[in-house]
């Protein structure tokens, strides 16, 4: 790790850019496979990036009573969610900013997102904003607890808070097989279908108003406003799985900067999300999505097997 | 012989309370308490001769006068007013007001077997009546409803003071005893003078009807 | 000249008091006269507690003697105290001329005098509760301080709910108060001596009474930081009184609370016992949750900020159990890092909470209610007062850059660095306690967006919020400047945690490790790492992600086209906008174990399955209220009223006592030897 | 002639005079005179005293040390006040005709003999000077409470007089009892009930004797000074009489009677040593304050919400003077003196509502008289945060004496049950008083109410406000000097 700023900075932007590159194509394969799943075609791989290139280029339309803060809200969320990234070790087994933070400023900067995001949905004046706002923002309460459990396994039995320090004291320990980190990381997983909007919790690809969170949140939103929260969703998708896979199966991960091990260490990441991604798929086709007032259920899962996981991890 | 004699007295005192409690005429209460103050007088004498003590003698005349003449044939005035001659039915009743009494003198008596010279008798006697005068005498205020049956009782309470006052120090000083007296005189009469107001206003002598302020 | 700081402040205040009582008959100069003054001895009060910060060394004097009882009143200014003064000033100062601008329409104006007056005692109060050097003293700013508060609350006495409130403030403060007074005393009667100095100093680690002295002081102090179950006036006196006061009460007085917990929970009894932190670590973070989870459901957005401010006392009270929790391990580095962190947590609690309630008292002025439900769209009416606003919502609900963050952000290290030296049951529960403040936090956050945007985003729903005006500068600037202390805050914790590692090292179980290190760059906590924060790193990343965004933005939304909100065929209007209680309903929902909801819809049907009307009626559960004060006021006014019985009128039960007491007496005599 | 006689004969003479038919103006000039003059000659002793004299008179029947010197002081300064509040008083009910020749010629009268009567209990030096000096001013209260000479006036002056009267045989009998446990030591003549020759002898005494004569003396002087279970007097005789007769019972009469227990206390520590008479003495203060609380949440009676305070009152200073040592000696005598500064605000600011709304009960009274008669409700409302003991006034600092004595000693649990009582009690207080003057005006217009006006009687309770006040911050060097000869004499030293 290097305090130096500017190979900091390039670090950092170069980072935000794979996620940013990679996030539409990580979208696009669950898409495939999920239609794989149902035996349909589906879109093709890159479709989302044709998505976001039109919605970019199309001009959004706002509320009438709408104020700065529905502009605000997904400039905020897709900053937010650009800035998480460089606090993760990916390839290599460092952050870039690390020096920033970890696992608490990363969470929080998520939060920052939601609260962005769920804030601008508030503005339009329409009851879809409204109620996408307060299931999310339900949601995201329950989930946060849970998220800090699973992330305060990891990181108590790392001896450190920080993800770049976290990863390559597990890089150096080697995957674990202890049951209490089995569970966290099945906690995290289960907080990163909610964080994700997946089924069981939220289904990405409905409209109905009854059952949509996100979605409903974020119903308002046109052409460049909307292909940044989609574009933000996404990286966040993606981080949540390079989060899974570096904190819980360091297998690969490049401890130093020889192009071999980069290498290696990048193709390994990209197995691992795939895998994630493939779990997700595997979720979303064979459950339905729960009743909202079921999640709370499910994150009671989740948080009661980020609490066994720290009882069995340390006791 | 003296100290029997007193002894006898102080003994009649507390008997004439005793029929004070067991009965409900008023005049009758008023003459008991007549012959109660006699006895007083009887006791302050004998000790004033005994010892000596030519102002014991002078309170003793001072308390016949006073007490066995003077207040009852004023309050035999207040009740001819009044035309109120009997007490209604008091909140014990008589048996129980008797038994409730002898209690009472238990407790007094217990007490003075610690005074000073027990041994000797007559201070012992004397304090055990006085005190079992006085608890009676409040238990008389206690149940009776009547204004007049309570200034009686009070007057009791009084007398047993004296009791002790002659009996068991031989005598206050004397001026200590005729500013006494004298309050004691005023108290009964502003008390009558209440009394009689209380009949105008209420036209009852019942004092449990006083009862409007509470809480 | 450090030394005469102190007096010059309470000179300052009282001359405050004195020209509000000259000037009572001209409210507007009696405004400028009372609150510059007041600000004046905030800013006395401000540099006397920046000089003790900056050097380390107490400053002592003498304030008041009272010959007849031969007692003496003196006050002594270490940095803990310091710490106390210099938050208080900082939202005591601008607040007061907030209040400048605010009494000219929030109250009526023959009343301005007495506010300014009770307002320049309450300061002098609250200053001498930091700054007393002994027992006597602080009692008397103590009681003085719940007097002038109780006095600002029912400053609207004419309406039932300010006189409630005022009178449950009163008796809560003074159970807190009689337990103070047995504490001390019984403190005070193993030493001999009256000054904190001696008393708290850690020396009674001996005394049999620890415990229990333990318990009353965390009574006595837990009431007026508003801890859980003490809480019950907080929710009803905060909102019951002029805005700018609630300000002060929420950031400023619950301080004193916390205050006198830090004094002795902080080895001022000798080191803790393992159950005095849990307890407050327990205490804690019940405060946190439930008085988030009670904000959330709030409609009226004063009495949300009190609730809110019950939960961020609960994250005060979290880090101080924890840093107990490290002294009774034997851990003073741990002792130091909790209170650092909890001492952290209150001054920007102040900060922004002073912010919040000045802006909601902005838009009390403007639209004459308090009710969420009756507000909206005012955004557009008030767009400074809705921008700062936002920046006090963010700052609370804890989100990176701002200072809300970087105070929690040292809480959950003050309980995760505790777990490595922890015994069995404590180790669990300090990671719990983290699961806990996690999950407040993102309440809070919720709780927050609803404050924030149904006040004032989308349409107004109700004439009074649609013609809101903006408010006056008077009022806008100190909430610019609270602000600011919330942005810099959060971006420089660094100098701020160095000048906290002097405070905690200056408290008797702490001494001068500290473990933790700030500097201009950041936090970080423990040696090796355990964990760091430097906001200043992340500006750069964060402002080139929403350059980014702007960019890509930028192509298309030049000119955006506004159109009306889709309302599936329908008008959409205010009355068919989301709801402040629909927005918390799932919550609710969630917790309902906790709030006991009642449901109420009746329909009027004009013909069958036509309902012409529905009306709905929910409500939240007070359990404190319901199953514990409740029956406990109850139970003792019905007790009295049994009691009547002993003056029922009757003289004969009155000599019956005499004679009663007499053969008792007489009894017990005779059965003497 | 004599100061000490002077003192004692001036407010009799006033009474007198008083006493006789004659114009308004004259009499009551003469009246607040001789008030006055009562009030200077009091301090004149007290000078004399501080001066290092003993006065006396009667050949040592009275005598002024410095407990007799401070009650002194403190009674003929409310006497005063009381005083000047009566006039204003008349003055008030001659322009609502309510008050008739007889019932002023009986205020002027009365008002001072009750003084003259106190002050006699304070200048005793003798047991029997002071049994009778305190059935005086019996006599001459009991007129005062039957004084509106309505139904309830006579139900709570025959209370009072036939409880008033128990209590003086109880206390009679207990003299009685003292002078035999000294037979044969004390002597036959007048000087044998001085409590300087009784403390002489202590050591001869009988010991049971003095054990009996305590107890009935306690019970005696304790049924005056309004102790429980004998306070239930207080209330109905405070709500009848009228103000300034009101605050001469409160005040005057309390810090007497508590003379004279004090007095037996004195000498039972002597001769028993502290704990016997102690332990009473906390326990009736403990009962009385107990016994004040539920009446107190419960009331229904501004007046009578002052009498159940004063029983609280007189409990807190019973205490102190039960747990013993100079500081919690110290503490209950600045109780006492704090209690005179404080109390009259109290019933003059309580005693001018009441007059104004024609009944001092809280149903016709109603709420929010502060919108009504704004000074004297903002009065009520100051006296109320010093009867309840806040700061900074005085009352805060005596109890915090006395708390902080009692924390030190063995009596912790009863303590711990006193400061529980004074919680309740503040609260209770707070809320009965927050109940009358806060809150909207919701009187009717068909009871008007009378007009406030800066009267005599407002004027007075100004004054008696602003003196208590500065009391607070700032007693008289002499004040504090008579307090702590007060401690000396309590404390034997």
């Amino acid at each position: 790790m290097t305090t130096n700023p500017l190979p900091v900075a390039l670090f950092a932007v170069a980072q935000a850019v794979g996620f940013l590159m990679l996030a539409p194509l990580l979208r696009g394969l669950i898409k495939k496979m999920k239609a794989a799943f149902q035996l349909r075609q589906g879109p093709r791989l890159l479709q989302p990036y044709s998505d976001l290139a039109k919605l970019l280029r199309k001009e959004p339309v706002r509320s009438t009573t709408a104020s700065w803060v529905f502009v605000a809200g997904p400039r905020v969320y897709f900053a937010s969610a650009v800035t998480a990234t460089t606090l993760l070790p990916t390839v290599f087994a460092a952050a870039p900013l690390e020096a920033a933070g970890g696992i608490l400023l990363l969470v929080g900067l998520l939060a920052l997102g939601r609260f962005a995001l769920a804030t601008a949905a508030l503005d339009t004046g329409s009851p879809f904003g409204g109620m996408g706002a307060s299931r999310e923002m339900t949601v995201g309460a329950l989930a946060e607890p849970a998220l800090m459990l699973a992330l305060f396994t990891a990181g108590l039995s790392a001896g450190s808070l920080n993800l770049g320090e976290l990863v390559r004291h597990t890089a150096e320990r080697g995957t674990s097989i202890h049951p209490g980190e089995i569970l966290a990381a099945a906690a995290l997983f289960i907080v990163l279908l909610a964080e994700a909007g997946r089924v069981p919790i939220d289904n990405p690809a409905t409209h109905l108003e009854l059952t949509m969170i996100h979605e409903a949140m974020v119903l308002e939103y046109s052409g460049a406003d909307l292909a940044l929260v989609e574009w933000a969703s996404g990286v966040k998708e993606l981080l949540f799985m390079t989060l899974l896979a570096g904190l819980f199966f360091p297998i690969g991960v490049a401890t130093s900067l020889a192009p071999q091990a980069l290498a290696i260490s990048a193709l390994a990441l990209l197995a691992k999300v795939a895998a994630l991604a493939l779990l997700v798929v595997l979720v979303e086709s064979t459950n339905a999505k729960l009743r909202f007032f079921r999640v709370p259920e499910l994150m009671a899962v989740a948080l009661g097997l980020g609490f066994l996981a720290l009882a069995m991890r340390f006791f | 012989m003296i100290q029997d004699f007193v002894i006898l007295c102080a003994a009649g005192m507390l008997v004439t309370v005793y029929l004070m409690v067991g009965q409900r005429a008023l005049v009758v209460a008023i003459r008991l308490y007549g012959v109660q103050s006699l006895l007083l007088g009887a006791v302050g004498i004998a000790i004033g001769v005994a010892d000596h003590r030519p102002h014991l003698l002078v309170t003793a005349a001072l308390t016949v006068v006073l007490k066995a003449a003077l207040i009852p044939w004023f309050l035999l005035r207040v009740i001819d007013r009044v035309g109120i001659r009997r007490e209604i039915e008091p909140f014990v009743n008589v048996p129980a007001s008797l038994l409730l009494c002898l209690g009472l003198t238990v407790v007094g008596y217990r007490v003075s077997l610690g005074m000073a010279g027990a041994s000797q008798g007559v201070p012992h006697q004397v304090v055990g009546v006085a005190l079992s005068m006085v608890l009676m005498g409040l238990f008389l205020m206690v149940t009776r409803r009547k204004a007049l049956t309570q200034i009686l009782a009070l007057l009791t309470i009084e007398n047993a003071v004296f009791l002790v006052a002659v009996g068991a120090t031989s005598g206050m000083p004397l001026i200590v005893e005729l500013g006494i007296s004298f309050d004691v005189i005023l108290a009964v009469l502003v008390l009558g003078v209440l009394v009689n107001r209380i009949v105008d206003r209420f036209e009852s002598m019942d004092t449990s009807r006083l009862s409007n302020l509470r809480g | 000249m450090s030394a005469t700081w102190f007096p010059l402040a309470l000179v300052l205040h009282a001359t405050g008091v004195a020209l509000a009582l000259v000037l009572h008959r001209r409210p507007a100069a009696c405004r400028w006269a009372a609150f510059l003054a007041s600000a004046a001895g905030s800013a006395a009060t401000f540099a006397l507690g920046a000089s003790v910060l900056a050097t380390g060394r107490a400053v002592r004097g003498v304030l008041f003697e009272n010959p007849a009882a031969g007692m003496t009143v003196g006050y002594s200014v270490d940095p803990l105290s310091a710490w106390f003064l210099v938050t208080f000033a900082v939202l005591a100062a601008p607040v007061a001329v907030y209040s400048v601008g605010y009494l000219a329409h929030g109250i009526p104006p023959g009343r301005t005098a007495f506010v300014a007056v009770a307002w320049n005692v309450l300061l002098m109060s609250v200053e001498t509760v930091f700054a007393a050097d002994g027992v006597l003293g602080f009692l008397v700013a103590w009681e003085l301080m719940s007097l002038a508060t109780a006095a600002l609350v029912a400053t609207d006495h004419e309406s039932r709910p300010s006189r409630r409130s005022a009178f449950l403030y009163l008796a809560m403060s003074h159970l807190g108060t009689g337990c103070l007074v047995a504490g001390f005393f019984l403190l005070a009667a193993g030493s001999g001596s009256l000054a904190f100095a001696d008393i708290l100093g850690g020396a009674v680690t001996a005394s049999p009474w620890r415990g229990l002295l333990f318990v009353l002081f965390l009574v006595g102090f837990g009431v007026k930081a508003g801890v859980v179950p003490l809480h019950v006036w907080l929710p009803e006196a905060h909102p019951a009184a002029p805005s700018n006061v609630s300000a002060l009460m929420s950031g400023g007085l619950i301080n004193a609370g916390l205050y006198g917990l830090v004094r002795v929970g902080a080895g001022g009894l000798g080191r803790p016992d393992p159950g005095w932190g849990m307890g407050v670590l327990l205490l804690g973070s019940v405060s946190a949750v439930l008085g988030v989870l009670y904000a959330l459901s709030e409609n009226d957005l004063k009495r949300l900020l009190a609730f809110s401010t019950i939960e961020n006392g609960g994250i005060a009270l979290m880090a101080f159990g924890a840093g107990m929790i490290g002294l009774s391990a034997g851990r003073p580095e741990l002792g130091a890092l909790g209170f650092a962190a909890g001492l952290y947590h209150v001054l920007n609690h102040a900060a922004f909470k002073g912010l919040l309630f000045l802006g909601a008292g902005g838009v009390v002025a403007a639209t004459g209610t308090r009710r969420i439900e009756e507000l909206g769209g005012l955004i557009h009416r008030m767009p400074r007062t809705a921008g700062l606003f936002l920046l006090g919502s963010a700052a609370i609900a804890g989100l990176p850059l701002l200072n809300g963050f970087a105070s929690e952000w040292l809480v959950f290290q003050s309980l995760l660095r505790g777990f490595f030296f922890a015994e069995r049951l404590t180790r669990i529960v300090l990671p719990l306690g983290g699961a806990l403040l996690a999950l407040t936090s993102a309440l809070a956050a919720a709780c927050f967006v609803k404050a924030f945007a149904l006040t004032f985003l989308a349409r107004p729903r109700s004439r009074a919020a649609a013609e809101a005006t903006e408010s006056s500068a008077l009022l806008l600037a100190p909430q610019a400047f609270l602000a600011a202390a919330c942005v810099a805050l959060g971006l420089f914790p660094g100098p701020v945690l160095r000048v906290l590692a002097g405070v905690a090292g200056s408290l008797p179980g702490i001494g001068p490790q500290a473990g933790f290190t700030g500097g201009l760059a950041g936090v970080t906590i423990g040696v090796p790492a355990f964990d760091h924060l430097s906001p200043l790193v992340l500006v750069p990343a964060v402002a080139l992600g929403l350059g980014l965004a702007a960019a890509l933005g930028l192509r298309s939304a030049r000119v955006p086209r506004r159109a009306p909100a889709w309302g599936c065929g329908g008008e959409l209007s205010a009355e068919t906008e989301y709801t402040a209680t629909a927005f918390a309903k799932p919550l609710v929902m969630v917790f309902r174990g906790i709030y006991r909801p009642t449901r109420e819809v009746s329909t009027v049907e004009t013909a069958p399955y036509f309902a012409s009307e529905v009306r709905y009626r929910s409500e939240i559960g007070a359990p404190f209220e319901r199953h514990v004060y409740g029956p406990a006021t109850r139970a003792v006014l019905a007790a009295a009223g049994r009691l009547r019985v002993i003056q029922a009128g009757s003289l004969h039960a009155y000599l019956a006592y005499v004679l009663v007491l007499g053969v008792i007496l007489l009894w017990w005599l005779g059965g003497l030897p | 002639m004599n100061l000490l006689l002077a003192t004692l004969a001036a407010p009799l003479a006033t009474a007198a005079i008083g006493a006789i038919p004659g114009p308004r103006r004259p009499k009551e000039a003469v009246f607040l005179g001789g008030l006055a003059s009562t009030f200077v000659l009091a301090l004149a002793t007290a000078g004399r005293y501080l001066a290092g004299e003993t006065p006396a008179a009667f050949g040592g029947a009275l005598r002024v040390d410095g407990l007799s010197a401070l009650v002194l002081v403190l009674t003929a300064f409310v006497g005063l006040l009381s005083g000047l509040y009566s006039v204003g008083y008349l003055e008030r009910n001659e322009r609502s005709g309510f008050v008739s020749a007889r019932q002023r010629t009986e205020l002027l009268a009365l008002v001072p003999a009750y003084l003259a009567a106190m002050l006699l209990v304070a200048a005793s030096n003798n047991l029997g000077v002071l049994w009778i000096a305190v059935e005086a001013t019996t006599i001459a209260s009991v007129f005062l409470v039957a004084f509106q000479n309505r139904d309830t006036s006579l139900e709570a002056a025959w209370k009072f007089l036939v409880l008033g009267s128990v209590g003086l045989a109880f206390a009679l009998l207990g003299t009685v009892l003292l002078f035999a446990s000294g037979q044969g030591v004390l002597g036959e003549e007048m000087s044998a009930l001085d409590w300087t020759r009784i403390l002489a002898h202590a050591n001869a005494l009988h010991p049971f004797t003095v054990k009996l004569a305590v107890v009935f003396l306690l019970v005696g002087y304790g049924t005056k000074a309004g102790l429980a279970p004998m306070h239930t007097w207080k209330p109905d005789a405070y709500r009848e009489a009228p103000s300034p007769a009101g605050v001469l019972m409160a005040v005057g009469m309390m810090n007497c009677s508590l003379y004279a227990l004090l007095r037996v206390h004195i000498v039972s520590r002597a001769v028993l040593g502290p704990e016997f008479s102690g332990r009473l003495l906390l326990g009736l203060g403990l009962a009385s304050v107990l016994v004040a609380t539920p009446f107190i949440l419960i009331q229904w009676n501004l007046k009578r919400l002052l009498a159940y305070s004063s029983i609280e009152h007189v409990g807190i200073m019973a205490i102190g003077f039960g747990l013993g040592g100079e500081a919690a000696t110290l503490g209950a005598l600045l109780h006492m003196t704090y209690h005179t500064f404080a109390k009259p605000v109290a019933f003059f600011s309580a005693g001018t509502l009441a007059q104004l709304h024609r009944s001092s009960d809280f149903d016709a009274i109603g709420g929010g008289t502060l919108s009504r008669t704004p000074v004297a409700s903002g009065l009520l409302l100051l006296a109320t945060l010093m009867v309840t003991g806040s700061p900074p006034f005085g009352l805060f600092w005596s109890e915090m004496t006395i708390l902080r004595a009692g924390f030190l000693g063995p009596y912790l649990a009863v303590v711990a049950v006193f400061l529980a009582a004074l919680v309740v009690l503040f609260c209770g207080f707070f809320y009965q008083v927050g109940r009358v003057t806060l809150g909207p005006d919701t009187r009717s217009s068909d009871h008007p109410v009378l007009p406030e006006r800066l009267d005599l009687a407002l004027g007075t309770t100004v004054v008696a406000a602003v003196l208590a006040v500065v009391s607070a911050f700032y007693l008289p060097g002499p004040l504090v000097a008579l307090v702590r000869a007060a401690v000396r004499v309590v404390e034997g030293v």
